[in-house]
């Protein structure tokens, strides 16, 4: 046995895969003891799991989200979801909008209503909703495009009660999604066309991890305004809608191309 | 007609069969979100015993979801095998319990029994049994399926290796994957989400793994879990698809809301089986299910989480999968609260498939809202391998960084397998041999970087 | 496979057992399938399961109690744990007298204060108690004995409280031991002699499982007895004082003598 | 002093290391009647990174009860073996895990550093270790030990046969214990606890025990488990004492709460080694131990309520015991809440225990007013049994007539024994063969009735 090296190792602990971890932020290479994690990751794991719980309870910053946007733009609903809790208990609630919530939403002849639900992360909703609903005003030149809908206690269903409150013929609904133990501030971007209460998930399209390490809100918002022209030429979203967009972007570690062994 | 027991001198009674099951099974959250279940332990000890008292013939005339309105209802009935149901024709529910951990019902006799059961008699019946008996009864039970190498031999304990990135990177993906084959990772299937829906990256995808695996003759299979209409899709534009992909769920309704039908599941295998890509057999169909995505799509129609979760394994078995996995922690605390939940529902949802002869796998994992730790995953994966599942599902250090959830490290199965003594598929343990990177004495994967070995190529 | 039998058993169920079973209320000889357990025992067991949590909760009924006891013969004290899930969760406060409580407490030069707490079985001190306390008057001539004192929300520990409040040299808790899946309603004493609070239980002497199936309440009398006056005669009671009472009913079951294998 | 962490930005400080242990432990109600443990998830987190970076050597230097006031200090100090430490002394709790789970850390090795090793350090390390850390690292740890048969040995999983009566009845005990011996229980002992503290009956109940013992040859030891003081009597007046029993804690203070002292066990063990009842060996102890018995004493010096129990893992290595077992569940929810804390309390019990060089089996149990249920104990006992405990208790039914508590019932050990392939202590399987009770090449028990053996007699 030998004492002074506990945990003897043939590969030093990070050289060898200092390089390989810059293509990805999965926890590879971590190395062993046995068969084990070593202590140092376990407890990092552990620490961001701590974190990650504390994600899943934050609430989002209403006031913050109406300052990045011009006065009176944008129109606060909640789900019957009375609080977080429950919320996580009953997504039914999360599904439908509160009584009060519909008087505030304005009827009109639009093509589309933009939400921002913080679902189950609302920081990535706070970082992520208005830069991206900017960003598709950009694109969608000449479409009647509905006051921003900022919910609360939102699953991706509540978008569709909204759609049909404010008569829009699609409905985007932005919502955080559940926090991961490397990501808690990820984006999903849920896209219905004719939406109705009770309406399928295989009717909508999705664009999912829009978040500084994964799709960057120029990169969603050219693949969601492809999906959305391509959407309203169709008359439909869903499984019978096929993302063609043009992959633009596919190495996005930035190296080359992978050797694919033409050997 | 209704069902009655009479427990400490009260009446119970249950309006129908549904209720009965609903009632009968363990708390969950996700029965009492469907206002399902029992309002006290009382009461659902008595449901117990009167479905104990429930002949299995019973369920051969009661369709839980309408023949009519449900073709995976039809699927069931029409596909019952009356002959291999003789044995067991006679008995109630707790009798079946009995049979099935009596010495009587080995393998062989299980085997053969499988296609006289339907998913609602292995549902009633897991909901008498402790979680020792669960795990007693799958023990004996393989179910061996065949690709490019034999998963679920008694002895062994396959993983999928799973290496997501959230903007599917190519080489990311690349060097996720290298770090799992250095621990052993890779044998049920190399198998990634992919974070788009877009069919040209899952065709990048496809042939960098096709590559890597053909390259260094990785006896194993590949597979890029998206929808099931882009793998007919890409099988048309001539991808190297081995496996196809695809969730599924117990009715007819939660299907359509994942967008399939068991004849876009049909068209898909038989282009699937017509590639021959397979080299020891032509098991080409990987499914994933997971109690609560029936009800979540509102298409659970009045059923239990638990039953209708085994009427998924009746789609699975129509289609001779090489893989099934339940996803069991993976939606979140409504369905299932936490780690004891997450628990159970795992070992229910292996043996119910094992006993219908689906090659069930798990994926032992919880979400960051759910009641559940690490600690729980230690114990559910032994829990798990001492059941004998066929396969586990691994990510680098047990986060995955795309689906946002934590499942089982490469370390925890590989130290799942040395607890247990249990080896990979053995073509890929041969293989895992050849390349230097196990030690068949020890039983144990050696500790290597990635250039003291051929696979530290990969990556370029 | 003999399909016809499902479970063949070489040993009929119940009859190689059925004498047997009359010695004792274990589950003895119940059989299996296998190496397990046979459906209708997994069930009743689960059942008994179900009923033995109910009781833990069961409230004690002070006035059926009082009723048994001539007017104005007991004290109703509680401890400070003000409810049951506190009282499962903080046995420490179901050890100390809630405020109020000791000014209901009769001082005096009692030789003996009887304790009647609900522990965590109130079924057991309901059935038990009473008729116990009187047993015991009839055996305690000439003694002090302080009113009845009935004490919910208790631990044996309680007792010390009350001893020291009423000023009694010796405290007897009669208490509902935690119910068991075939026994709900068993009850414990636990003599101390010169308590104060803090005492340790080794300075105690404990008899248990008094029930109907257990030790009867003449038989805990007459050994409660014989430990008092012995505590009285040591001034102490706990490891110091083995309990040497004479066994009058070791063969509890009835029959005569265990075979000893002299052969 | 003081132990510092920074996460996240936030620096976090503990007082001492008591405190350090205490925030570090895992979510326990026991800490938290105590007012001890974390207040958040990430101060427990911040707690364990700064101990992982404690060396062992503070261990050491810092008693956690004074050595002054108390004696059981006084022994771990006393008794501590600087040669056998010196492998360890370098490094860091931290640093000992990563040796506890590497390679090197084989089972010699582990039983060489054992002797140098603390409760304490023991308590440490377990904080920073996962559920599978403790079952990997412990089913390496054999400790074997002797009195008429082997206990401990690997592929081995004894038993205690647990055979109590509410009024102590011979009959009733007698015929419990035939059950039990009919599903192989009792290797590691026969064991009861009297319902009564009286002297004369425990004779009658030792008498009643050896005798069968005797007439029916079976290589095993009997016991009485009532007060010390009351064997300690029951020898001088010549009773068949094979194992002298005490429930023992981890503090002086806590074990004068129980009547006893290192004395008075000092007594015991020289009287009951000088009976020279033993035929393979002379170890004569028998403990028990349990989370949550200093704490309820009001004698835990302000420690959590694992590290004072790992203190009482020292008192028994002084007396060479045969057996030790922590009775898991035993107390109540106050001190273990539900399946979850229990299952992770037996799990480090085990662990420490084994670490210290102590032979531990484990009740698995749990109370009626704690929130755990059978399933939690079929898990349960499959964690301990892939973990290599030495024994179980079992019961009738899983149910103690007179302890009012659920264990494992003798069906539950028998079926761990067929899904692990464990076997009973080799001397007693070998008599349970030679009576026909054990069929060896299926391993499995034969279903008989008393009247078809020649144990039928026992209760005439
Ligand atoms: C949870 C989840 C599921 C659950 C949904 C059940 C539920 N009650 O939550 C289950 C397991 C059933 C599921 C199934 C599928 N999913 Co999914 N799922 C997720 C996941 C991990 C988290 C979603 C989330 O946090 N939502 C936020 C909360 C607040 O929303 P919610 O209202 O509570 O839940 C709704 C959404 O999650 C939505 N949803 C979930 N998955 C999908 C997939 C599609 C295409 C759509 C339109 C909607 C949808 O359904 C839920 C109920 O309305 C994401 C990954 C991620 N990082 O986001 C993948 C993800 C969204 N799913 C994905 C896929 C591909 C599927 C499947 C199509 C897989 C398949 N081949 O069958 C199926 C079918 C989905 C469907 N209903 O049509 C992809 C979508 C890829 C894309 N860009 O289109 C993602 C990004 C993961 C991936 N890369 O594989 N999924
Ligand atoms: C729980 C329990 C324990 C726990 C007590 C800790 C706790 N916080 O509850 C632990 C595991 C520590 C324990 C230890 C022992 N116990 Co104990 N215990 C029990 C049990 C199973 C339940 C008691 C109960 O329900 N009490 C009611 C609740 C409401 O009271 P409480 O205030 O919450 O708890 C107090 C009492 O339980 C008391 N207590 C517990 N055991 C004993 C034993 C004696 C002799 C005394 C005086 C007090 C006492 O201590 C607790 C704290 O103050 C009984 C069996 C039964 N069916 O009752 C045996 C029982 C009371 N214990 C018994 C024995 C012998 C012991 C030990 C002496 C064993 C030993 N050889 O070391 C030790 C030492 C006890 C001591 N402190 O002096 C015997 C007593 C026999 C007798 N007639 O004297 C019993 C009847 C079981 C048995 N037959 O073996 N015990």
């Amino acid at each position: 046995m030998d004492t002074k090296k506990p945990t003897p190792s043939p590969m030093p602990p990070d050289d060898a895969w200092s390089e390989l971890r810059h293509l990805t932020r999965a926890r590879i290479g971590i190395g062993r003891s046995g068969t084990a994690q070593r202590t140092r990751d376990v407890l990092a794991f552990q620490g961001a799991h701590a974190l990650a719980r504390d994600a899943v309870h934050t609430a989002l910053d209403i006031a913050a989200m109406r300052a990045q946007l011009p006065a009176g733009e944008a129109v606060v609903v909640t789900s019957r979801a009375p609080d977080r809790p429950t919320y996580l208990r009953r997504p039914d609630l999360g599904r439908r909008l509160d009584e009060g919530s519909s008087t505030h939403l304005r009827r009109g002849a639009w093509d589309v209503v933009f939400v921002a639900g913080d679902g189950l992360s609302a920081v990535a909703v706070q970082n992520g909703a208005v830069p991206l609903f900017h960003a598709m005003r950009d694109r969608l030149a000449g479409w009647a495009v509905a006051p921003l809908v900022i919910a609360t206690q939102a699953r991706v269903a509540l978008g569709d009660e909204i759609a049909v409150a404010t008569g829009a013929r699609m409905v985007v609904m932005m919502i955080g999604e559940r926090p991961g133990l490397s990501v808690a501030d990820s984006m999903g971007v849920y896209l219905t066309y004719a939406p109705y209460v009770g309406c399928p998930d295989s009717a909508r399209n999705c664009l999912s991890n829009i978040h500084p390490h994964g799709l960057s809100i120029p990169q969603a918002a050219d693949r969601l305004a492809w999906l959305m022209h391509e959407a309203r030429r169709l008359s439909l979203t869903g499984v019978g809608l096929k993302d063609a967009a043009p992959q633009a972007h596919l190495h996005h570690s930035g190296t080359s191309s992978i050797e694919k062994g033409s050997r | 007609m209704g069902f009655h027991a009479t427990f400490c001198g009260e009446t119970y009674s249950f309006p129908d069969l549904a209720t009965l099951l609903a009632v009968a099974s363990p708390p969950r959250s996700g029965d009492v979100l469907a206002g399902l279940g029992a309002t006290s332990d009382v009461q659902r000890i008595a449901a117990r015993h009167a479905l104990a008292d429930v002949p299995l013939e019973t369920f051969l005339h009661t369709a839980l979801v309408p023949y009519e309105e449900d073709e995976v209802t039809r699927l069931i009935i029409d596909s019952h095998d009356r002959a291999a149901f003789a044995p067991i024709a006679h008995m109630t529910v707790g009798d079946f319990r009995d049979w099935l951990l009596s010495h009587a019902a080995d393998g062989p006799t299980l085997a053969a029994v499988a296609p006289g059961i339907t998913p609602e008699m292995a549902a009633a019946v897991s909901k008498i049994m402790r979680n020792q008996d669960l795990m007693s009864v799958s023990a004996r039970i393989r179910v061996i399926t065949r690709f490019r190498n034999t998963i679920g031999l008694a002895g062994c304990l396959a993983s999928r290796l799973q290496p997501n990135h959230p903007t599917d990177d190519l080489k990311g993906i690349a060097a996720s994957t290298l770090d799992g084959l250095l621990y052993g990772m890779g044998d049920a299937v190399i198998g990634i989400n992919p974070a788009t829906d877009n069919v040209a990256t899952g065709m990048a995808l496809l042939d960098m793994l096709d590559h890597a695996r053909r390259r260094y003759e990785i006896p194993t299979q590949t597979c890029v879990l998206t929808h099931v209409t882009n793998t007919i899709e890409m099988m048309n534009r001539g991808a190297a698809v081995d496996l196809v992909f695809q969730s599924i769920a117990g009715t007819q309704k939660a299907n359509e809301g994942f967008g399939v039908s068991l004849a876009i599941l049909k068209e898909a295998h038989e282009a699937a089986r017509g590639l021959h890509r397979g080299t020891i057999g032509n098991n080409v169909m990987y499914f994933e299910t997971g109690q609560g995505a029936a009800l979540s799509a509102g298409a659970h129609h009045g059923l239990d989480q638990q039953t209708v979760e085994t009427r998924a394994y009746a789609v699975a078995r129509a289609f001779e999968p090489l893989l099934v996995n339940t996803v069991v922690g993976f939606i979140g605390p409504e369905y299932l609260y936490d780690g004891k939940q997450i628990t159970r529902a795992a070992l229910e949802d292996h043996f119910c498939a094992k006993l219908l002869g689906v090659p069930m796998g798990c994926d032992a994992c919880y979400t960051n809202h759910a009641e559940a730790d690490q600690d729980d995953m230690d114990n559910l994966m032994v829990l798990l391998g001492v059941a004998g599942i066929s396969f586990l599902i691994g990510v680098p250090g047990a986060d995955d960084i795309m689906l946002n959830y934590q499942s089982l490290s490469f370390h925890d199965i590989m130290t799942l397998r040395r607890m247990l003594r249990l080896e990979p598929a053995p073509e890929f343990a041969a293989w895992l041999e050849r390349m230097g990177l196990y030690d068949v004495k020890s039983g144990q994967m050696r500790e290597l970087a990635p250039g003291q070995t051929r696979l530290g190529q990969m990556i370029a």
